[in-house]
């Protein structure tokens, strides 16, 4: 039984993001009508929204303090989301403005809050390796923080992604993989790529637990994540966990979807795990009113959030040849002592 | 007198048009890649391939980099001919070793004794704010390895004409092709790339850079989608009087050092423009060649590349750090 | 029941390998006495040496064909012996001599016979991809050949390796992989680094078989490498084998083994897989004298592939420019058609 | 005036001390890499630390680069100070997305809200006949990137000196040590790298090059293993009269261009010496730098580095295509 404060905050989280994916998908289409011009309009680049995968993020999460290192992949705002990552400051950087999280210098796929030490990536699988360094930083210093790496199941061929299990698995270390299963790799449909139909078997060859959550149930993933995290938490070693979720719009925005059946794409917006987390919840006693205010007030948050960021000032152009480095150029040091080098070269 | 080509085409169905026809004329030619098959390239660089030609020589491979690049390399040495696509060529890190040490250098380490007929394709370079891990161009970082003939396409007419000497060729070819100029949809190419393209194959041998806009003042020496930023630039200045030449790389190794150093005995004034990092590239290069041939020639250099810092996300931010006509016109202005 | 001609030409491969290993000892620690000086002596640079390894080596490739493709790693003579590496010109190559196998260029960890298709790479496991890359082309080119990856236990780890098992499943390539295990890589004991004491079972998570064969017996990897073999020659896909060997050298000549405990070198040292095969060849009616015989040969074809190698020239300095093309650099064409391209800007 | 130091390290002890004593003074900087603990380093690198520090805090690792070093990135996010080792640099590839898609630009996209205050220790070089995937310096590949500070100690005194500063510094630094100059017995040493030795803990800053020999003929930039060669080159032609200025530039990334431009404005002839490969790497770079700020002053340039091929694995043939104080020696008489 999961307490109803959790499934609350779970819901939360998951129509925050779902309506979060969906703003942004009207804001960056605009400026992009008629003829969809990737470089048009107020949201530059690249976007893939995860409208279909809120589950994983928030069952995962919710078991997540600030202290616990997230990475997660070209996907990420749900988790971003559930992790706790400033909104508004997340809103501003997608938009590329200054005040957002990197001052409009990484975009949507770099978003980096070390507050609640989430950081995300472009490249596949490429989050692994530094939770895994996450957990041992975490082991080494002897804290009971756990790191979890988001992947996609299109990212479980590559090599970042398997060294990690090893090199968890060899140091016991508190980290979870959780795949977030959405059947597709943009075109690519799994069974086309890998060798596998349950990804989480991938533990098998790496003498590490593997578990599946083949229904898109925030509870369900809320449990398996409970014991996966728990499990890092009590320094017992790393987990491989597998979550079904799916994939309700392109792969990312403009992305016509003309390889994949229909039948697919309507089955995957006729799952739904927010309308499936609502009934655990009405089963819990919450009442229709009370989801509707959850519902607002999500509403309101992103709109917040979008109307805060659209409001920022762009950055001045002059910012791009700053933040390259954190300390001078010359270290930490720019004079050189003056020794008597007896026999030296000097 | 060569008959007159009308027939104009983007530079990704150039590409194709070129790949089809090796596909073709060999079975031994295959393509690999993420999202080749249905999708036909993210960036439409196999476009209708996998209709005419099947799952089988037109592969979707596993996000398994090194695995399917390795494995391409393996295919190649038993004298298959792949093409294998990198989607962006920022990922080369995934896969560099098969990349650098197998792909490029087996030939030479084997003495002559195996060779590696494969082409590398990916997409390189910005301008539509995908940020520091999908916009670069590497063209330094490729052509500083040896043991890989780089090429970079400019128009659908080079498209073609390099993708068939790069077919062909027994030996390694990376073959980056610029989104910007493909021609696609949702990346609105600038006028120059779509150009005139001849029905029948044909080959450009790489090392022969190819002159785009005379002039007696200024050499400029670029490639890629900086080729169009360049001419724009000395469309501007011709109307000034200053004669700038526009001389299109088409091919980074082997480098054409004998055109360029032509030109600056006749200008003197070298204006170098690139799209990859400014620090130990391109145009470090080729300053570095034309003061190797005729140092007494180089009255005046300027260097037009990105700043040294990774590509920034925000509109304003990028088009700080990419050039534009008006930041290669203000370049050449300087060294007048 | 193995038949006798092939237990003779395993035992054949064994003892040449191993001659071959002691002898360029011999002859590369010539000119590094006293002072171990690398660079000094006839035989240049790092040297790699299998002494123990003979049985992965002979085992699998008795089941192989000139037109079956091996990629070995950096340890890498055992194996071209038993695939059938010529073996003067593969020692000229390896005294860095201008009739060597790469002409002087590739060393030994860079031995590339294209006449029975072997290859080496002294980057661990990137041998893998390419073994693939041949499979592919083999189903392709729908012929029966197949092909061998073969790895250390250290090897494991490594991504490239990693990905090409998921790659060679999904395609079902007509491939096997290899794992040499003797125990360390350089001075990391297995333990220290891997998840598993059993490398065959990465195969689990891959949906492959995988199988150990964990005694150093000719034989049984005979046994267990003709399933694999015929498995993937009948086009029914890839296997992963662990063999269990030993190094009885260091990792590299001039390696002082100080890390290993005594133990385990008298250990490696008493195992000894060709005395095995002898016994099997005895109980199978061999006497002695023809085991002496077929030693006594072995050694013969050993020296006098050291002698030619040792007289053959050294590269001219000139050479090393060239070879790095097949073709000229231009391509196939040194000149460009002559189009009239309307409105180009030509 | 400062006492007179007469003890004298190899190389690598002086590394070890630099690290040995960050470890003492800091819980939180640990070693990782391949036969680091009970090897100490196949190339001397960690020698003695694993003795002093236990198994956790020197660290072997799987033979997972991309998983290592990654997990370094991930460490130094979290606060920590890693130094993670690429056992040779030629291993760059099977890492070089954790190298430099992650650890080079997180600072950069976070918009230097996040700090990776790791250091990558890798061996570099050739002369030992170890062939094409084992001898490159690859200098130039990882200069080119920006994100990482590149340092190349020459001899013991930069050798420390560096080492405090690279584990001090907050950003991501690239430590490449030169096999050939660490003193390891079965790998002799010239003898420049063996130098007396400060026992306090002191740092160089980034982006001084160190005039290792005065000279007013011409300017001699090098570095790493070639600064060695460079200034047996300088005592040979100082024997006819030619006085040689040798400049080791102890960091790419800084670039100290003052310091070069200030002596060839003096010398008028610069010629750069790498062991690296030359197309589009430093010798490149360093002539185009003295170009973009003093063309004028260059009257004459030479550039010494690896011709553009794979290492080649026998004597004779290394030989020719790594440069030796004669071949130094005769660039420098081409220039004057
Ligand atoms: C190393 C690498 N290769 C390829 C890509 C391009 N790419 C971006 S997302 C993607 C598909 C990812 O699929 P999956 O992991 O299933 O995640 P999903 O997009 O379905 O959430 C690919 C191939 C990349 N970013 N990095
Ligand atoms: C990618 C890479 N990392 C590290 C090395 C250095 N190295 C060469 S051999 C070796 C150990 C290999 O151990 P194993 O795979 O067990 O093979 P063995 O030497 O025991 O036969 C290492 C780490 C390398 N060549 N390539
Ligand atoms: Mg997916
Ligand atoms: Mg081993």
């Amino acid at each position: 039984m999961v307490a109803l404060t959790e499934l609350t905050e779970m819901y939360a989280d998951m129509v925050t993001a779902r309506h979060y994916e969906e703003r942004l998908q009207e804001e960056y289409l605009e400026g992009k009508q008629p003829a969809f011009d990737i470089s048009a309009g107020p949201i530059p680049g690249e976007l893939h929204l995860a409208a279909g995968h809120e589950a994983a993020g928030a069952g995962v999460c919710q078991h997540l303090r600030d202290d616990d290192t997230v990475t997660a992949p070209h996907r990420p705002h749900h988790v971003a989301i559930a992790k706790g990552v400033d909104l508004k400051r997340m809103t501003a950087e997608i938009f590329g403005r200054e005040t957002g999280l990197g001052k409009g210098k990484g975009g949507h796929m770099h978003l980096f809050d070390p507050d609640v030490s989430f950081a995300c990536s472009g490249i596949i699988a490429e989050g692994c390796p530094p939770a895994a360094g996450a957990g041992l930083a975490a082991k080494k210093r002897n804290t009971d923080s756990v790191a979890v790496a988001y992947l996609g199941e299109g990212a479980i061929d590559q090599g970042a992604f398997l060294e990690s299990l090893n090199f968890a698995a060899v140091h016991d270390l508190p980290v979870v993989f959780v795949i977030e299963d959405n059947d597709w790799a943009i075109s690519m449909p799994k069974e086309r790529v890998t060798d596998l139909e349950d990804g989480s078997k991938r533990a098998d060859g790496f003498d590490m637990p593997g578990r599946r959550v083949d229904v898109d149930d925030a509870v369900a993933v809320y449990d398996a994540a409970r014991e996966a995290v728990g499990r890092a938490r009590d320094q017992n070693g790393p987990t491989l966990l597998e979550i079904q979720v799916h994939r309700r719009m392109g792969h990312f925005m403009g992305d016509p979807e003309s390889y994949r059946p229909e039948a697919d794409q309507a089955a995957a917006a006729q799952r739904d795990s927010i309308e499936r987390l609502a009934d655990d919840l009405r089963a819990a006693g919450t009442d229709d009113a009370e989801l509707e205010d959850l519902r607002a007030e999500a509403e309101a948050r992103v709109e917040e959030a979008i109307e805060w960021a659209k409001d920022q000032p762009k950055p001045d152009p002059a910012a791009a040849h700053e933040d390259m480095w954190v300390n001078p150029p010359s270290g930490v040091t720019d004079s050189e002592p003056d020794f008597d080098l007896a026999g030296g070269e000097d | 007198m060569a008959e007159e080509i009308t027939r104009e085409l983007t530079m990704s169905r150039a590409m194709v048009e070129a790949i089809a026809g090796e596909m073709r004329a060999d079975d031994e030619v295959f393509y690999m890649g993420e999202d080749v098959a249905d999708y036909g390239g993210i960036f439409d660089s196999t476009e209708g391939l996998r209709e005419e030609f099947g799952y089988d020589r037109v592969m979707d491979v596993p996000i398994s980099e090194t695995a399917y690049l390795g494995a391409a390399v393996g295919a190649a040495q038993e004298g298959m001919r792949p093409i294998a696509e990198l989607m962006f060529v920022d990922f080369f890190g995934v896969a560099m070793d098969q990349i650098y040490n197998q792909m490029a250098k087996n030939t030479y380490m084997s003495g002559g004794n195996v060779s590696v007929p494969m082409v590398l394709t990916a997409a390189v370079g910005g301008t539509y704010n995908d940020a520091a891990q999908h916009s670069q161009t590497l063209y330094g970082t490729f052509a500083h390895m040896p043991g890989m003939k780089v090429v970079v396409p400019s128009t659908a007419y080079e498209a073609k004409g390099l993708m068939h000497n790069a077919i062909r060729d027994d030996d390694p070819v990376v073959y980056l092709f610029h989104k910007r100029l493909m021609g696609i949809g949702w990346l609105p190419a600038p006028d120059g790339p779509k150009t005139p393209v001849p029905e029948t194959d044909y080959t450009i041998p790489f090392g022969s850079a190819d002159v785009k806009h005379a002039g007696e003042d200024v050499t400029i020496v670029t490639l890629g989608l900086h080729v169009h930023r360049a001419l724009e630039a000395a469309e501007s200045l011709a109307e000034d009087g200053i004669g700038a030449e526009v001389i299109d790389l088409r091919s980074l190794v082997p480098l054409d050092t004998d055109t360029i150093v032509e030109s600056v005995e006749k200008t003197g004034t070298l204006v170098v423009v690139d799209e990859d990092y400014r620090s130990y590239g391109v145009t470090g290069e080729i300053v570095a060649s034309v003061a190797d041939e005729a140092v007494g020639a180089l009255d005046s250099v300027e260097r037009v590349a990105l700043p040294d810092v990774p590509i920034p996300y925000a509109r304003s931010l990028e088009n700080e750090v990419v050039a534009d006509a008006g930041d290669i016109e203000a370049a050449v202005r300087r060294t007048q």
